[in-house]
């Protein structure tokens, strides 16, 4: 899994790209080597343009990554997720926790612009 | 006015891919078999027979169909040859066609018709020829007009292909939503826009949004919202918070709690999109139940649980056992044989013993009282082979019912929850309420039903 | 109720329509309330078939044998289910027959496939050395 | 079971009566209007009370051997028994099907003209 760092105005934006299956065998090691990425930054973008299955555990875990962000004041939003794994999400009602944006660019800007307190999720 | 119903198997090919457990003629449009809406229009237009034909096996149809007499008209099936025409077709029937006018329905099409209008009269005057025309599908009058030309009455006939997912789906929601006015369907009872089969529960808390249509032996549990738009097959379960709107959920079918089931069909443990044709498993416990309950009750407990509940049972029933099996088995009233079923995990498979007790006599029916038959079995949950009550094992050469390698959804148990609960267990209505129980059993409430079931059981074996 | 019948019989053609007709009247005795005619006629056609492909199949490979070979059917009838075996003494053989090619317009190889897609279940065992076939279908 | 043949406008008629299984194929793959490749043959089945798969690989057989496979062997009046044990193998896909065995000798004569 790549880990990238993106400079966004001045905002520090990690890029994680998943790919593949996000299953009960690697869901585990994500959250933990989410918590390292988590020290570089608490903004973080999931690039899931390349992923495409994920199950419940896989879910759990993205969940678990985003609970961490929270508590650091930071975000996990999602980019380019695939029909598949949409459903996923839309079954689950998971979407609701997530922004999920079409292409990991948009993703990555969207951190840029200060969150309006009012609408805060 | 005779009718010839003519399909091609590679018309609805798509059908069988994605709806592997019904055949594609039976597969229902809101809540009544594709093939009843054309029988329907056979009569509407005056038919006194109609002839199923289809180049290849239509054993399922016969089933259901059989011989007409349920619609009060004469139905017969044969074969059809590749290159078959319309002309070809009458030839091939001329004992059935007789003298009298044949409408010939071709394709896999959903014909579009309104019940209260007169296609009778219409049927009878037109000239031969054409009717009506989609892609892939036709409806043809053969032979001269049996009556001068009716007046001009518009009577509106067309047809749908029915060619994919979506097609499906907008025919679905179309026969919902004209409801019972334009077409014959059963279970509209009171109110218009809701069709509710038998013994559907509903939950107080539970809200049905019209136009809805509710199949039978259905469950909508607590703060369900169906509707509006929903058609619901027979022999499911939709459990707590959950929602399914502008959705098909056929037979056997349940879906798991706080879920959102929008503009989806789903069918067994698949999900489909019926826009893009994306379709994704739903047989992953976890994520029958939403991912805000935490999910992390492991095995571990229940485990144990079992392995202790079953320690007592082997000590309670050993007296009865070691004097009744004996005697049983020399009196050749305990036959017993080995059988594989698929075990847990999957790709792999137990040995099970399976006996079969003649309980004609006092002897063999207390033992079949006493679920004795079973007596081995309760040894395999010691070491963890088996769940003390979970699934009901399935043999090894019938497909697992969760074809997918990760089949988390199934776990054979001594006792079954479907004897426990005493669903009707005939193949794909025990799954259901198995899969819900396997969803929510803890340690304690499987206690309780493996005391259920083991009072049910000997009330259902002498039933049976 | 579930009750046992076996029936003996000498492996020579002549005997097929006997081993036909049996199946045929052992299957009519199971009815089952809530199914149609049709069912139930369809359930005795299938089982006819079924057991005539097997008798047939046995009488063909019958082989060289000093004593006269045999075909020994069982009838399990149980409430809704009926199962059949056939014990014979021939060499082994396998059940996964292929599906016939139709478009080669073949002359044989329909038995063993007729038999697994009319009937629920078939499996085959080798017991000392005579096969056992079992079929068996829920009505 | 017996088989009588009889013709009509230059096609010959095979009707069978009683079972075609292993005893009675061999007789009606040898009879020589079905055995000869060049003669045209409809198959009347409407008296045969049970077909099984030594009597299907007989029809198919013969039709095999017919210079014209597909309209060879050309078949009529099947019982549902009969059609069910053809489509348990898909063998109905290879025959011309009548329900009527004059309109199985109409058909078999077009064919026949149009081929010679």
């Amino acid at each position: 899994m790549k880990f990238t760092l993106d400079n966004i105005d001045g905002q520090l934006v990690g890029i994680a790209e998943l790919e593949g299956r996000l299953d009960a065998r690697n869901s585990k090691p994500l959250q933990k080597t989410f918590l390292e990425w988590l020290e570089k930054t608490p903004l973080v973008v999931f690039d899931c343009s390349l992923l495409d299955f994920i199950d419940s555990s896989g879910l759990g875990a993205i969940v678990g990554c985003l609970r961490n962000a929270l508590e650091k004041e930071g975000d996990v939003r999602l980019a380019g997720l695939n029909e598949k794994v949409g459903m996923v999400f839309e079954l689950t009602q998971a979407k609701r926790l997530f922004s999920i944006f079409a292409n990991r660019g948009e993703a990555a800007s969207s951190f840029a612009v200060k969150p309006d307190p009012g609408t805060g999720r | 006015m005779k009718t010839i119903l003519a399909f091609r198997e590679e018309e609805f090919a798509w059908s069988h891919e994605v709806f592997s457990c019904v055949h594609p003629l039976l597969l229902p449009l809101c809540n009544k078999p594709f093939i009843e809406f054309l029988i329907d229009f056979a009569i509407l237009v005056g038919s006194t027979a109609v002839r199923i034909l289809c180049d290849g096996g239509i054993n399922p149809i016969e089933r259901y169909c059989e011989d007409g007499s349920r619609w009060g008209i004469a139905l017969s099936y044969g074969s059809l040859h590749g290159d078959d025409t319309a002309e070809t077709l009458l030839g091939k029937n001329r004992k059935f066609c007789g003298e009298e006018r044949i409408m010939i329905v071709s394709g896999f099409s959903f014909i579009r018709y309104d019940k209260r209008l007169n296609y009778k009269s219409l049927a009878g005057s037109l000239p031969e020829g054409e009717w009506a025309a989609c892609p892939g599908g036709s409806i043809t009058l053969s032979g001269a007009p049996e009556k001068p030309p009716a007046d001009g009455a518009a009577t509106p006939l067309s047809l749908m292909p029915l060619d994919g997912m979506a097609s499906y789906y907008r025919a679905s929601m179309e026969a919902l939503e004209t409801g019972a006015d334009r077409y014959v369907l059963p279970g509209y009872g009171g109110e218009p826009g809701c069709a509710i089969g038998r013994n559907v529960v509903i939950s107080k808390s539970a809200q049905i949004r019209k136009p809805v249509s509710i199949g039978n032996n259905v469950q909508l549990l607590g703060d369900t919202i169906i509707g509006p738009s929903a058609i619901i097959g027979s022999n499911v379960i939709i459990d707590r918070e959950s929602s399914v709107e502008s959705s098909i959920v056929l037979d056997n079918t349940y879906i798991g709690e706080q879920l959102e089931v929008i503009g989806r069909i789903a069918s067994g443990n698949r999900l489909n999109d019926p826009r893009s044709g994306a379709s994704i498993s739903m047989e992953d416990p976890h994520l029958l139940g939403s991912i805000k309950k935490s999910q992390t009750l492991s095995a571990l407990p229940r485990k144990v649980a079992h392995a202790l509940a079953a320690l007592v049972m082997i000590s309670v029933l050993a007296v009865p056992f070691l004097f009744l099996w004996p005697l049983l088995k020399l009196g050749g009233r305990w036959r017993s044989a080995q059988i594989d079923c698929h075990s847990e995990n999957p790709g792999e498979t137990i040995s099970l013993g399976k006996v079969e007790l003649d309980a004609t006599n006092a002897l063999g029916a207390t033992a079949s009282t006493l679920s004795l038959d079973r007596y081995f079995r309760l040894f395999r949950v010691l070491t963890a082979e088996l769940a003390l009550i979970g699934s009901t094992p399935l043999p090894a050469e019938e497909p697992h019912p969760n074809a997918p390698a990760n089949a988390l959804a199934y776990r054979p148990g001594v006792f079954s929850y479907a004897e426990a609960e005493q669903w009707p267990a005939t193949g794909g209505d025990a799954a259901i309420v198995e899969r819900y129980h396997l969803v929510h059993s803890g340690p304690i409430s499987d206690i309780g039903l493996v005391v259920k079931a083991f009072v049910n059981r000997p009330h259902e074996k002498s039933s049976a | 109720m579930s009750s046992i019948i076996t029936l003996t019989l000498p492996g020579d053609p002549l005997f097929t329509e006997v081993a036909r007709q049996t199946t045929t009247s052992v299957a009519s005795l199971l009815t089952g309330e809530n199914h149609s005619a049709s069912d139930e006629t369809q359930f005795v056609h299938d089982f006819e078939l079924a057991v005539s492909e097997a008798f047939t199949n046995s009488v063909k490979y019958a082989g060289e044998h000093d004593t006269p070979p045999t075909v020994t059917l069982t009838f399990e009838l149980e409430k809704q289910r009926l199962t059949v075996s056939l014990l014979d003494a021939n060499s082994p053989f396998s059940i996964d027959t292929p599906a016939p090619d139709i478009e080669s317009y073949p002359e044989n190889g329909y038995g063993l496939w007729i038999i697994r897609r009319v009937m629920d279940s078939v499996t085959y065992r080798r017991e000392g050395n005579s096969n056992i076939i079992s079929m068996s279908k829920t009505l | 079971m017996i088989i009588t043949e009889t013709s009509a406008n230059g096609i010959v008629i095979v009707a069978l009566e009683g079972n075609l299984d292993a005893l009675s194929a061999p007789k009606l793959r040898g009879s020589p209007p079905v055995a000869d490749p060049k003669t045209t043959v409809v198959l009347d089945l409407e008296k045969v009370g049970f077909m099984d798969s030594s009597g299907l690989g007989a029809i198919v057989g013969a039709a095999r051997e017919k210079s014209d496979p597909a309209c060879g062997i050309v078949l009529s009046c099947m019982n549902d028994k009969v059609r069910r044990t053809f489509e348990t193998t898909n063998a109905q896909r290879l025959f011309h099907i009548f329900d009527d065995t004059a309109a199985a000798v109409d058909f078999a004569a077009t064919r026949q003209i149009a081929r010679t």
